[in-house]
């Protein structure tokens, strides 16, 4: 047993709240060796990131308590050692890479200095770090070692910085990476190439690369192990290909049955075209740089229309530009006749109506401070004309009846709810207006699998029911892939292709579009394993 | 405000309550702050009601009676002062000004500087560019030339006391109010309201107001401190509230002549006034503790081990 | 930085001028210094003959005409009570109301961000309840009590201290000591709060990961992040003591700006009052620009 | 950004050297309320630069003795009336100022040109020669003749007012005052301290006191306490409450008085039975030993008792609570509107404990059924009602105010005072007013009877105001000084006087 290079033993943790004690951990025991990829798979809450924590003395106490187990490493206890003892493994032999690397970065450092420290403090004499540092951000794919080092955080992009971390953590060649969902929030094409680095540089050192995922996609790309996790309970582990071909618990079976990509993909619409919106020409420049250029495109009545491309792609300033959030700089929007981008306040206030948006985060685009209610029924105060007051709380009950929640949340305030279902709040008060069209802006990104599959078939639904039209922006292609009628690549502020869902995702026209399709990953590492192979023999001959 | 919609909260309202008492029992100095406050608070509203006929009553063959003495009735435990008149009636009687000074100047420079600082954070027009500046004059502006102008042209009463020292406040809120709201009205849920159409006036009263009121909460529990301290200080300067008008401030300063041989003149409205700011410090304290989900729990883990 | 700097300094300029119309005009309606300068016999005729002498027999515009004329050419006016030239009794004053602020502030933030931060580390300790407690108090007590009490203390009592006015370094321990104590609880307090929210961010997290000791943490990552809500309470807090320490300078005889501004203020010696406005507003003006460097130079994102 | 540390570190280096160079015993530090604002010669009436400057750095042609009234010679040997308006003044000869050069007639002619200037605004000129005109002509080096106009039967002591300079002074405020005293201004480090030194060449005899080190310090508790500390030697002013300590602390009559000017011409103060019953209402006894000192006097003149004509006859009326009840209903039957609000305006710091006195007196007013209301002032304002010309819509008013008159002469007070043109008077009665003209062109022995009967008509007949007390000041002298503090302490303090024990 004492063989692994890492063992936690039947781990528990506890959170000490008002509500009570919160069980983090239950006896959780898993292990890790030299050169192997350990992925723990989970959604949020279900605890997969505790067990590192405890690892690495980042647990507070108070509020938190292990109350039982063991974190063997090299066969001693790292719960039973002193603080000094704990501080000299830190770092050096156990490095931690983190999810949104911008804010787990010193902002007021040069990256330089802080990869620097970690040499330093581990006994690196200064002059040694100095170029040691250099040559880390150059094998991390830094461009300009030199030049970036003097750099701040806030002067990289989000994969760059990716690499800064994981520079830092590599710095001391450790004997185990643990990684906390290293490529969420990013682009599925800089999600590659990180996990290609992360890879290149296990097999180089040969450490032991822990893997803390909500994502199938990545367990399928890297892990030759996993540990699937649910409410702070191990559910289930085994080979990655092993778990998904043949899950065992039915949590396990739930989750891969969501993941998205797999069902059939809408056919193309046929019979009579009646275009709803009617956008040409939408421009949006911020001084000197153009944010959006010149982009054409027509929504029809009942159509899914998906927007896809990365970060700074325009996607999210086009849907902006449409609602007028931002005043575009040129081009139509032809709505029932009129040019929604020319309307006067007044015009515009008896537009909204029509229009209406769900935003990415749900926890942020819901005032806290207002109920259900509130919320809901506001549109009705904007608009009274919709509906008399007698029967707001009728309706706001329907809504919610509408979205999948009950009337008795009605009195309730946003946090008190997931994730998900705020997404539904913010989607019944989307309704509440009764809308032609919905501007969904990454409704389903923040949101774990499951709950994401659960919203999309929502919103589906009340396409049908309501004959809704949807403009759909999502960076998450499967998700597209399954819900999407038509399909609009962006890329640099321009739309570089569109076309029916099949045709973008069968017969991509542009090198961009198959690129981005490349990069996705798929839930299933036996269809991971085929790609790789052929990535490899691609790059063999080439 | 404008959706007064007749709701049930039997269940959520009494639980909300329990949770905030059992974190305000969680913060033992905080709840004795609040104990404090409301004793003041009690004897601002009734005390002048209860003892101003005591605590006018002079008796100039009895003055500077030392504290303690037991022999002469529970009024004159904390001593007498210059002209004989009972200390403790006094500064009970004296509540009531110095809280209606400090309330009223923290209330009215709040709801001034918070408006300036909403239509500076919220417009991006000229009003944007000039209130800031305005802000910038009034922070320059000396507070003591400001109170001799008010006091020379009106008449040193209270309401022009709370006035003065309003008017110096202003910024403090101004200035908050609109750096939070610069940050608060690029939020996701204000753009949201914006989509619904909703105008201006409702996104700043229903959105971003309530969002920016915890802070300026915060800070007016600290002001109420600041100013009842400025109170103080004009009174020593001679141009603050007079005789026979009755704050504590006023009280000390005048007990400032006996300092060197009756202690007591000004030693017992200073711990008043110590006190009361020293509590609503506390309770401020508690306060940025208890908004802040993010810190909610080292009060919600105090009252689980103590209740 | 250039066109920050310039665009400061247009804005400060109009917010000056502002305050001079203000001031200049507002502070004639507290009356004449007419009366104040004459004995109370003074007959009818001396008062006059006083008004002619001064100018204060033209209509208001004249004389802000005047003074804006004279200005223009860096003339303050003369201190009618002192029969000199306005801006040279002020800087006499002001020399000394700047280096009572810069020791006082420069004590204060080292010592607040010093036990500041330790407070942080471990909130609700028994030191982070003792800092708490006993620099509350002292912020609440008003400080010319404290100045009497301290001057009872040790210079009668205790005889280690002179009571009052300048000369030796021991002159100017009580009145930093009892100035340090308002300034030193207030940003105690944002030290305090700004360190507890640093210490909790990610990047806190990221530097415990890599091995980086406690007092690093603190001193090194959480600090310099920290610091930037602090700095804007120091500002402000400097920005009132350069306005002068009104109650300090007049228990210990300490001929600062604050002193000169009441007695002037008190006095209607307008010129003063207008010379000394304009210095100490120079003065704040000057330092919020070297906090927005200070800003700058802690926090590399922000660029003018 | 190094520069200014090093300088301020170079700074408190030097605070730290310059300690206090051991002093010479006959070297004395004195503490002051306030900060000298000039050092003019011509200001020296005003009490703070008085002390410093009066018969220390300049003096005057008379000098009076406040022991006995008597008027004597300082710069001038001696003086005779040449006729009716003129004065011939013998000066002594032999002086010389700080400068140098030697002390003739003209200087007397130049001071006194200079004093009563347009150009300048002299505090000496515009106390004591309003409303006169004074022409000096010299006789020889050593006599000079002044004349006035109208005719001054005080004009020698109205010359104890006037500082001597030489006659080349200019005509502006000077920051090197020049004088023939037996000290000379030698540092002023303005904010914190005045220097005197002890100059060679004074006509007179050498004083004790070699050097005087003038300090400010505004608050009184601090003051007070630095003789203890041996930071002072002499503190001229501190408060009653800090006079505790019998070796050091001297009380001397100021020469100020308290009084209520009341305003007779609004009902219900016009009507006589009520001045009568306010001054009825006060229990003076009460004052003397609680807020006021001890040995304050109870007043029944705007002057001290120490002036020519002062009218031993003169009582306070009674403390009579039940009396005075009765005089108010007598006047409330009469038809008076004995229940309007009368304000009673005091000023913040005027003398030590002025808010209670005030308070006290409110409640004493209350007593007998009147309705007094307090307001405090600051000086500024309290000046506007306090002095002509007054509100036209004003209701009635009692001011509070402490008049100084330490020249000895009624002339100084009674005019401002009592007369229809008086600058503060509160009545205006035609027989009052030619008693006061006559008493003021009275001469010789004829002079004191003549203002006696107006004290009584003020006090007696008219029951104009309500006198309070003469106060009296407190110093604090050292131990290791020979020094007591007299009713002249108030405006000057001659180091010359000052002797070592």
């Amino acid at each position: 047993m004492a063989d692994h290079l890492l063992e936690v033993r039947n781990l528990s943790v506890t959170f000490h709240t008002v509500r009570g004690p919160v069980h983090a951990v239950r006896n959780v025991s898993w292990h890790l060796d030299r050169g192997e990829v350990l992925a723990i798979l989970g959604e949020s809450g279900s605890g997969k990131s505790v067990s590192a924590a405890a690892i690495m003395d980042l647990i507070d106490c108070p509020p938190g308590e292990i109350t039982s187990g063991a974190c063997l490493f090299e066969g001693r206890d790292l719960l039973k050692m002193g603080v000094e003892e704990r501080r000299a493994i830190n770092g050096k032999r156990i490095a931690m890479i983190f999810q949104d690397p911008l804010s787990h970065l010193n902002p007021v450092y040069s990256v330089g200095w802080q990869i620097e420290e970690t040499l330093v403090i581990h006994g690196t004499p200064k002059a040694k770090a100095q170029t040691e540092t250099l040559a880390l951000l150059a094998k991390v794919g830094i461009p300009d070692p030199a030049g970036s080092a003097r750099k701040y955080p806030h002067q990289f992009s989000g994969g760059q910085r990716q690499r800064l971390m994981i520079a830092m953590a590599l710095a001391l060649r450790p004997d185990i990476l643990i990684a906390d969902e290293p490529t969420t929030a990013l682009d599925v094409t800089v999600q590659a190439q990180i996990l290609a680095l992360l890879e290149t540089l296990q097999h180089e050192t040969g450490m032991g690369l822990l893997l803390i995922t909500h994502d199938l996609g990545v367990v399928a790309e890297v892990a030759d192990r996993v540990v699937v996790m649910n409410a702070g309970e191990i559910v289930e582990q085994g080979t990655a290909a092993d778990v998904y071909a043949n899950p065992q618990h039915p949590y396990t079976k739930r989750l891969i049955g969501a993941a998205p990509g797999k069902g059939a993909m809408a056919p193309d619409r046929t019979g009579k075209v009646v275009p709803l919106l009617e956008v040409t020409g939408l421009r949006k420049s911020y001084g000197a740089f153009a944010a959006l250029q010149d982009a054409s495109f027509t929504l029809e009545e009942g159509e899914t229309v998906a927007i896809v491309g990365e970060s700074g792609s325009g996607k999210s300033t086009l849907a902006k530009c449409l609602l007028r959030l931002e005043e575009p700089t040129g081009g139509k929007a032809i709505y029932k006749g009129r040019d929604l981008l020319a309307l006067s306040p007044v015009e515009l206030y008896a537009m909204r109506r029509d229009i209406q948006m769900v935003f990415q985060d749900p926890t942020q685009s819901l005032n806290p401070r207002m109920s259900v209610y509130d919320l809901i029924s506001e549109a009705w105060v904007i608009h009274p004309d919709i509906l008399p007051k007698v029967r707001w709380r009728a309706r706001v009950a329907e809504l919610l009846d509408q979205v999948g929640l009950t009337p008795e949340h009605m009195h309730r305030y946003p946090h008190q709810f997931s994730g998900g279902q705020r997404q539904r709040i913010a989607i019944a008060r989307a309704l509440a207006l009764e809308p032609r069209i919905i501007v969904c802006d990454e409704a389903v990104s923040a949101l774990d699998v499951s709950i994401q599959a659960q919203v999309i078939d929502l919103l589906d639904g009340l396409r049908k029911r309501l004959g809704l039209s949807y403009i759909f922006i999502a960076h998450d292609l499967p998700v597209v892939r399954d819900f999407a009628d038509r399909v609009i690549v962006m890329q640099g502020g321009r739309i570089v292709e569109q076309g029916s869902v099949r045709q973008i995702f069968e017969a991509p026209r542009e090198a961009y579009t198959r690129n981005l399709l490349a990069a996705s990953l798929d839930p299933d590492p036996a269809v991971q394993a085929a790609r790789r192979k052929a990535r490899l023999t691609e790059s063999l001959t080439a | 405000m404008t959706t007064s919609v007749p709701r049930p909260k039997a269940d959520a309202e009494p639980t909300a309550v329990r949770a905030v008492l059992s974190m305000l029992w969680a913060d033992k100095f905080a709840t004795v702050a609040v104990i404090f406050l409301a004793v003041v608070l009690f004897c601002a509203i009734f005390g002048p009601w209860l003892l101003d006929a005591v605590a006018t009553k002079q008796n100039l063959r009895g003055r500077n009676a030392p504290p303690f003495d037991f022999t002469r009735g529970w009024l004159f435990w904390l001593g007498g002062d210059a002209l004989g008149r009972p200390l403790l009636a006094r500064i009970v009687v004296a509540a009531q000004n110095t809280m209606m000074v400090a309330a009223g100047a923290v209330a009215a420079s709040m709801v001034i500087g918070s408006a300036l600082g909403l239509i500076a954070g919220y417009s991006r027009g000229r009003a944007s560019q000039i209130i800031p500046r305005l802000a910038d004059v009034i922070m320059s502006f000396p507070s003591l030339l400001l109170a001799v102008i008010v006091l020379y042209m009106l008449e040193p009463s209270v309401t022009n006391i709370i006035l003065v020292l309003a008017i110096t406040r202003i910024p403090v809120y101004l200035r908050t109010t609109r750096a939070e709201v610069l940050e608060v009205r690029e939020r996701m849920f204000v753009q949201a309201a914006r989509v619904m159409g909703a105008s201006d006036t409702r996104i700043i009263f229903r959105h971003i107001l309530p969002i920016v009121m915890p802070t300026l909460l915060t800070i007016a529990t600290l002001d109420f401190a600041f100013v009842m301290l400025a109170e103080s200080s004009l009174s020593f300067l001679g141009i603050g509230i007079q005789a026979p008008e009755i704050t504590w401030g006023l009280m000390v300063s005048q007990g400032r002549p006996y300092m060197t041989n009756a202690w007591w003149l000004s030693f017992w409205p200073g711990l008043a006034i110590v006190l009361t700011t020293l509590s609503l410090n506390l309770l401020s304290n508690w306060l940025r503790v208890a908004l802040d989900p993010t810190q909610r729990w080292r009060l919600e883990m105090g009252a689980r081990k103590n209740g | 930085m250039r066109k920050f700097l310039g665009k400061r300094a247009v804005a400060s300029a109009v917010s000056l001028l502002l305050l001079i119309v203000m001031v200049f005009f507002l502070s004639r309606l507290t009356g004449d210094p007419t009366q104040l300068y004459l004995p109370v016999d003074a007959s009818l005729e001396a008062r006059e003959k006083f008004r002619e002498l001064h100018g204060l027999n033209d209509p208001l515009m004249v004389q802000f005409g005047r003074y804006v004329v004279d200005l223009a050419q860096l003339d303050f006016g003369d201190s009618i009570r002192k029969a000199r030239p306005a801006l040279d009794v002020v800087l006499e004053a002001f020399k000394w109301t700047l280096a009572l602020a810069l020791i006082t502030m420069a004590l204060v933030t080292v010592a607040a961000i010093v036990v500041g931060s330790l407070a942080a580390f471990r909130v609700g300790g028994l030191f982070d309840r003792v800092a708490t407690f006993f620099s509350l108090i002292g912020a609440s007590a008003p400080d010319f009590w404290i100045a009497i009490v301290a001057i009872v203390l040790f210079s009668v009592n205790l005889g280690w201290l002179p009571t009052s006015g300048t000369g030796t370094i021991w002159h100017w321990i009580l009145p930093i000591s009892v100035l340090f104590i308002r300034p030193f609880g207030l940003i105690l307090q944002v030290v305090r709060g700004a360190m507890i929210t640093a210490l909790s961010s990610a990047y806190v997290k990221t530097a415990r990961a890599k091995g980086v000791r406690p007092r690093p943490v603190i001193f090194v990552h959480a600090l310099r992040n920290g610091m930037l809500p602090v700095i804007t309470v120091i500002g402000d807090q400097a920005a009132g003591m350069l306005n002068g320490a009104v109650v300090v300078e007049t228990i210990f005889g300490f001929p600062g700006v604050g002193k000169l501004m009441i007695d002037s203020i008190l006095q209607r010696d307008f010129a003063v009052v207008l010379a000394a406005i304009m210095v100490t507003a120079i003065a704040i003006f000057l330092m919020n620009i070297l906090i927005d460097i200070a800003y700058a130079v802690l926090d590399p994102r922000i660029r003018y | 950004m190094r520069s200014v540390y090093a300088r301020l570190l170079g700074g408190i280096a030097a605070f730290a050297v310059a300690g206090p160079v051991l002093a010479a015993d006959t070297d004395i530090i004195i503490a002051l309320n306030e900060e000298l604002e000039v050092v003019e010669p011509c200001m020296a009436s005003q009490s703070n630069i008085g002390r410093v400057i009066l018969q220390n750095i300049s003096e005057t042609l008379t000098e009076l003795d406040t022991s006995n009234g008597a008027l004597k010679g300082r710069l001038a040997e001696s003086w005779e009336a040449a006729d009716a308006d003129t004065w011939r003044f013998k000066l002594r000869s032999g002086v010389t100022f700080s400068d140098g050069s030697a002390f003739g007639a003209d200087d007397v002619k130049a001071s006194i040109e200079r004093t009563l200037s347009d150009k300048l605004t002299c505090e000496i000129g515009a106390k004591f020669f309003g409303g006169m005109k004074i022409t000096a002509e010299v006789v020889d080096d050593g006599t000079i003749d002044i004349t006035s106009d109208p005719a001054q039967p005080i004009l020698p002591l109205l010359m104890s007012t006037l500082t001597i300079v030489p006659a080349e002074t200019p005509l502006e405020f000077t920051r090197t005052p020049v004088g023939t005293g037996p000290y000379v201004l030698s540092e002023w480090n303005a904010g914190q301290s005045i220097v005197l030194d002890r100059r060679e060449g004074y006509w007179g005899e050498q004083p004790v006191v070699t050097k005087a080190t003038y300090v400010f310090r505004s608050d009184d508790a601090v003051r007070a306490a630095m003789v203890g500390t041996g930071e002072a030697d002499i503190v001229p002013l501190i408060n009653q409450n800090d006079a505790t300590n019998p070796a050091t602390d001297f009380s001397y009559p100021n020469s100020e008085t308290t009084y209520l000017r009341v305003d007779n011409t609004i009902a219900p103060l016009n009507d006589i039975r009520i001045r009568k019953a306010m001054n009825m209402a006060v229990d003076r006894d009460a004052f003397l030993g609680t807020l006021i000192p001890a040995d304050a006097i109870k007043a029944t003149h705007m002057v001290p008792p120490s002036t020519l004509g002062w009218n031993k006859d003169l009582a306070p009326l009674a403390f009579d609570v039940e009396g005075a009840k009765a005089l108010v209903e007598e006047a409330r039957a009469a038809g008076v509107p004995v229940d309007t609000e009368i304000e009673m305006v005091c000023r913040t710091g005027n003398f030590p404990n002025v808010t209670e006195v005030c308070e006290a007196l409110q409640q004493m007013f209350a007593d007998v059924g009147l309705n007094v209301k307090l307001t405090m002032m600051e000086v500024a304002e309290w000046i506007q009602v306090y002095s002509k010309p007054f509100a036209e819509d004003r209701g009635p008013r009692m001011v509070m105010a402490m008049h100084d008159n330490n020249r000895g002469d009624p002339v100084f007070s009674m005019f401002f005072k009592y007369a229809c043109e008086g600058v503060q008077s509160g009545i205006c009665d035609a027989d009052l007013d030619k008693m006061i003209a006559d008493a003021t062109a009275a001469t010789g022995d004829a002079r004191g009877p003549a203002w006696s009967p107006v004290f009584a008509k003020v006090h007696n007949d008219i029951v104009a105001d309500v006198f309070l007390f003469h106060m009296v000041g407190f110093s604090r002298v050292s131990e290791r000084l020979d020094f007591t503090p007299t009713i002249a302490t108030n405006s000057e303090l001659q180091l010359s006087q000052i002797k070592l024990k």
